[in-house]
């Protein structure tokens, strides 16, 4: 399945794009997408570890599960207030 | 009254007070968040915000619902600004009113510190040398 | 910036939180202490606040000067209402700017917590019996 | 000596004025005054143990002495705010 990710802050910066595609082999996790999305996007590497992912709007961890149905976003910690 | 809001407009924290004011509540505290001109020795010219609004909106409610499990909240009520910022101005304003002081300062600083752990957005600093810089607490190095 | 003052007219809380803004500043804490309608399961109608002036705004300006020796204040401003206030008015408003939120929420409580204690200044309830009592906590019984 | 003592909120209510005097032979301390006082102003006894005693706009212990010059005022627990 091919998998949309949006990106904010420095990371949508460093892709260059508010939107990326990832391909992912069903079922997936959290984890797999992440090491997909930095092996199809190199320039994210600086963010890597500390890459957070959310699906529907709440925070994923590395064991949940992708569908293709997700809406999923990822971002680097966060810094408002 | 609970209230939640994300603007690109300067903030009215003396309408988001007002909001929470009441006959039941002894106590009001009002936190703001404004532009520091000096972080860690350098100067800032300018914060610029963006957030990830829907889940940001989520993730406030879900926080104010933790903390009204937690105090008994009369009203609460937060605003947080978004775009460019000049220094000085208000990033965000948030303002809880309960019966007792104790319970009104406990939860504003419980609304504001798990906010600022958990609500996605981010602040990009505007250096007084012409760079910018994203604030990602805990990733490595400066950005462009 | 340094403020502390009695009155007796309504008290204008935007402006005391505007007298504490600052570049210097990231975070400001404003407190309002407001008339709240029930108290242990009586109403209230109004208050009357009455004040030892010269020790009040002496022993303000004492707690005032221990807050600023334990965090580093931007600018402080108190404003302590006397006199008849309504339900719902506002008895006293306090406003500290520091660089950071945690010392801006450690020294409006401390601020607040000692005026309580300390500062010479009682209010009266107007029970809706008709009745009115003056507040001394740890003193025996009704009064008048 | 003659010491004026200056009420506040329920004690001068009790008392039904704002200002009373007490006779007091020097030295004196703030106890001997919180005596005379109660003494002179059998009123005040239902504040008695909790009544507050400020010499010049500052709390003053029962050790603390008074003076012909001092400014005195006394009052029961505050509850402003």
């Amino acid at each position: 399945m091919n998998v949309r990710v949006r990106l904010f802050a420095r990371a949508r910066d460093l892709a260059g794009a508010e939107f990326v595609e990832v391909s992912l082999s069903e079922p997936a996790l959290v984890s797999d997408l992440r090491r997909e999305l930095l092996a199809r996007h190199p320039a994210l590497t600086p963010l890597g570890p500390t890459l957070l992912v959310a699906i529907d709007n709440q925070y994923a961890r590395d064991d949940a599960v992708v569908g293709p149905a997700s809406d999923v976003a990822c971002f680097p910690p966060v810094s408002g207030g | 009254m609970r209230s939640i809001v994300l603007t690109n407009e300067p903030i009215d924290y003396t309408a988001l007070t007002e909001q929470v004011r009441s006959h039941e509540a002894g106590a009001v505290v009002l936190f703001l968040g404004t532009v520091r001109e000096m972080t860690s020795g350098r100067r800032t010219l300018a914060l610029d915000y963006d957030a990830f609004p829907a889940m940001a909106e989520s993730t406030m409610r879900e926080i104010l619902a933790e903390a009204e499990s937690r105090w008994p909240i009369v009203a609460a009520a937060i605003v947080h600004r978004l775009g460019h910022l000049d220094l000085g101005e208000i990033s965000i304003a948030l303002a809880v009113s309960c019966g007792h002081r104790a319970q009104a300062f406990e939860a504003g600083r419980y609304l504001i510190d798990e906010l600022k752990q958990r609500v996605p957005i981010w602040k990009k600093e505007n250096w007084d040398d012409g760079t910018t810089e994203w604030v990602h607490p805990g990733a490595e190095g400066p950005s462009a």
